[in-house]
């Protein structure tokens, strides 16, 4: 298992590669579609953050000091950057996560659609992995 | 005919870059460009103008006051209201709705009933809402047929002596469609409603003359008619407006001020509490001049044509469903594709330069209506062209290969 | 030392005539003049960023709201709230009590008690008035003493359990009285009750933390801090704000919307409904920086050094009595020359090119306190000068000979 | 008697005289002064006409098909313009009144004063005495 460290760095590597914005965006959908399915039954009204305009369920587990996250969304490109926060975040334990800095983000040019003032909840879905991170780790 | 080309470079924005492509602007619903007289009224006002309205001696006073109530004279002519004081000026629709929903529920009893529509905007929604949930009225919704306009037999059964008021939307944001209001006007007044129409689709799309039109309360935004932010219009009048009790208080809407009691100014001061938005009312008025010299019903042509051509061409692409297909409608369509998420496409074509709207527009009851979580929305002004058209259509084209 | 002509070359305005002589603008209590990249900042939007706010996914709307937003936090750094959704754009601070005093009825029960003083603008009388009319509550006031200050044994006399909320000016735009805002928040507490501050005239004289003062709500308007017209401030404690009822409904304050029920935004946007003065919220942005770039202290220190000399300069006319003596005092002059009426000289000065305002400046209860039609106010700024007051001196003698 | 329009003409030609404001605004301060006390009990809030800031008081008489107006101010610039106006209509038939022309008003350069928009009650009286004059031409 790598830390959220080296995946973040290999996360830039990989869209350092991208020479548009198309193929960044068609990356983006790779992962959404790609992105392991969320258990039916945790895709109900509790475990969803509403943006203005897509909307995302995340649920969280916690076994042998390490959370699980799993999400879904009903927008692809949405859904997509779920997939990263996911592949950064899910298997690390709660500290780690609870006090993470997100730095990759601004690097590989996701900034604008990860900014507090826009509509698609993910902003809201970080806070929210933070949260079970910060109660998760009170258990411990 | 309109020059289209004189048009556009009247607006600066236009010919701003956007991701790299040039700008093309498809989100005028939600507001509109402003042409450079519009700019240059504000920033003059500030620079030679400036000062507080209405109760100063001094000469700089007096010219602010002047050029504001030159203001309100235009925008009288513009809509055809019979008296001057009938024009208040608000904060923009949304103000104007809330101001005549909060003097109206005083006029209301217990099983009275106000009629909107599915179609309204949340802002002729909620205010009415909340003036039954405090009168004890009841609310009572005119459904929206498939094809976008309302259900006018639906409506003539729901009007009753009980009939309040009736607030419905001009033409609607999420779907185009250009309800017949005179009709609704007509049947209203019959059983003794007044009526409230939502004008901030219509007001610089269709030509207004409140005497012939009838309707009691009429409210649009200048930020959607080529006008500035910040200034909205309520219509009504005289004698409903003279009934209503005021609705803000404090600074000009005061006749006396003492503490065993407060008289009113007369209109329109007893709507205007407050220094109002001077620099933005100001400069409205050469917003309408834009407007009053291309002529509303020439605008209204040509975005007729735009409108056309658009939904021909989009209908083009396999697994478009466009919502709102009456057959009198603005230059608004809202649509999806098959199988994809609106959000998605929104994002993609923006990244080609397009300023489309996607979402719920404010509309959600309409969103249900159709069991769509939003639409994709292309709404035109004056200053579109075929040719940006064609480059939107490329690229929803785009997209809709990037996300199958 | 603040560099005046410096200073002054920023404002356009300053370099007009008005009736051939040189402006000299002593109206800053009505409202202030703007500096040119308050001017410029508003043009920009325009012609480079306009676009509707916080819903779309386009570029432009995405701009128009960093540009937005960016203006919020800058507010809330420059009177040092807590939390940036504690600052809540309204058309200015009329409407922020009016949206005030129309939620903090639900709070009071017959026989809760509202204090304000006798001192108040109308926009901070009348809404109360009217929230203790429909919620069965009384309306207490504080007296004023003969220099103009409140008179606190009178206040800490009127305190008691009954006291829900307090609402007072910071100073007084009548009289320049600077009052012990501190020593009335912490009294009002003491007993429970909420304090609303009425900071229209304070808050780019004064330098402001909301966190030290500790007011629970805080109100004032962007044009009279060289901003634009149309933007006011409503601070409120983040748990007070959450408790308030919404104000006005429509556009952004909702969260979901149906016909068998509705649901709010959270703060900012619960109180923020329909389409925002964008343009004037970004512009604003320009006038804190404006005055941050002089700082406040600096800015009052001359002030201060105007006041004290305009007022002296005064006080050699024969005749001449001030209202509003007070210690601390902010630089607004309130005055009359014995058998003159104050309409007549400012009628004459304005002729010399100078605007003073004159009348009662929307503060009727303290004209029946001094039992006088008005008075002539001279309210200075930061662009004012020891010259320009010279010019006003001899313009007032003027007018003295004129009239006697 | 003089008509309304030759009483006009004479104040234009009286007002073309002065060299610049100091002394047109002298001229009125000295009609104000002169202007025929109104009767006291006259003076009535029956009778008050409110501008925002000087007050007006008006009073309207009518005796053999003439109406004769009597009027006050606080202000005496605002009482040097009632003057004025009094000297124009006073003494004249109703009907000549109410369809008075009172062009004078822009020529003698004080428009400004008499905008609708002026905050000194001036723009009511006018109307005020215009309202006596067809009040009382339906009692001829
Ligand atoms: C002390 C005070 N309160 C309130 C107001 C009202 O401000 P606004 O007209 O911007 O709403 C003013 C402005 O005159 C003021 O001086
Ligand atoms: C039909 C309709 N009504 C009301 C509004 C609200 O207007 P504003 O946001 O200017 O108050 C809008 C704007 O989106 C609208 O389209």
């Amino acid at each position: 298992m790598h830390t959220i460290k080296e995946i973040q760095k290999e996360i830039i590597e990989d869209f350092a590669m991208f020479e548009d914005w198309i193929q960044k965006y068609e990356y983006l959908i790779d992962l959404g579609k790609e992105l392991a399915p969320i258990d039916q039954k945790y895709k109900i009204s509790e475990n969803l953050i509403k943006g203005c305009q897509s909307r995302v369920w995340l649920h969280a587990e916690y076994a042998e000091g390490k959370i699980i996250y799993t999400a879904d969304s009903d927008a692809i490109m949405t859904k997509g950057i779920v997939a990263i926060l996911i592949n950064v975040l899910s298997g690390q334990n709660p500290s780690e996560i609870a006090t993470a800095k997100l730095d990759f983000i601004n690097e590989i040019g996701l900034k604008e659609q990860l900014s507090p003032t826009r509509a698609n909840g993910l902003v809201s879905m970080i806070k929210q992995m933070k949260l079970y991170a910060i109660a998760f780790s009170k258990q411990q | 005919m309109l020059d289209v080309s004189k048009i556009r470079s009247q607006f600066p924005i236009l010919s701003r870059k956007v991701n790299g492509q040039n700008l093309v602007y498809f989100d005028n619903g939600a507001t509109t460009q402003k042409p450079q007289i519009v700019i240059d009224a504000e920033s003059k006002y500030y620079a030679n103008q400036n000062s507080n309205v209405h109760r100063g001696v001094h000469f700089l006073s007096g010219l602010a006051t002047d050029k504001f109530e030159e203001s309100r004279n235009t925008i009288q002519n513009f809509i055809g209201a019979k008296h001057k004081h009938e024009i208040i000026f608000t904060k923009g629709t949304t103000d104007s709705i809330n101001l005549v929903a909060s003097g109206f529920k005083t006029f209301l009893n217990k099983g009275d009933e106000i009629i909107i529509s599915e179609q309204e905007h949340h802002s002729n929604i909620v205010p009415w809402q909340i003036c039954c949930e405090q009168s004890g009225s009841n609310l009572k919704v005119i459904p929206i047929l498939d094809n976008g306009e309302m259900d006018m037999d639906f409506f003539y059964n729901l009007l009753s002596e009980n009939t309040k008021l009736v607030a419905v939307s001009h033409i609607s944001n999420a779907l185009g469609t250009i309800n017949n209001v005179e009709k609704i006007i007509e049947k209203s007044h019959s059983v003794g409603a007044k009526v409230l129409i939502d004008g901030a689709q219509a007001a610089s799309h269709i030509s207004l003359n409140m005497q012939k039109l009838d309707a009691d309360f009429y409210c649009f935004s200048a930020h959607k008619m080529f006008g500035p932010t910040g200034v909205g219009i309520l219509y009504g009048k005289e004698d409903i407006l003279n009934a209503l009790p005021p609705y803000q208080s404090g600074g000009e809407m005061i006749k006396e001020v003492s503490f065993s009691g407060t008289t009113y100014a007369d209109l329109p001061h007893k709507f205007e509490a407050g220094t109002p938005n001077i620099s933005g009312v100001v400069a409205f008025k050469s917003a309408i001049d834009f407007i009053s010299n291309l002529e509303v019903n020439k605008i209204a042509k040509y975005e007729e044509e735009l409108l056309q051509y658009a939904t021909s061409e989009l209908l083009k692409i396999e697994g478009v469903r466009i919502y709102g297909t009456s057959k009198k409608k603005s230059a608004i369509i809202s649509f999806n594709l098959e199988g994809l998420h609106p959000y998605d496409i929104g994002m993609i074509v923006d990244k080609m330069g397009i300023a489309i709207r996607t979402g719920h527009h404010c509309a959600q009851p309409i969103m249900e209506r159709f069991n769509i979580p939003g639409t994709v929305r292309i709404s035109l002004a004056v200053y579109n062209t075929k040719e940006e058209i064609d480059l939107c259509i490329n690229a929803i084209k785009k997209a809709k290969i990037m996300l199958s």
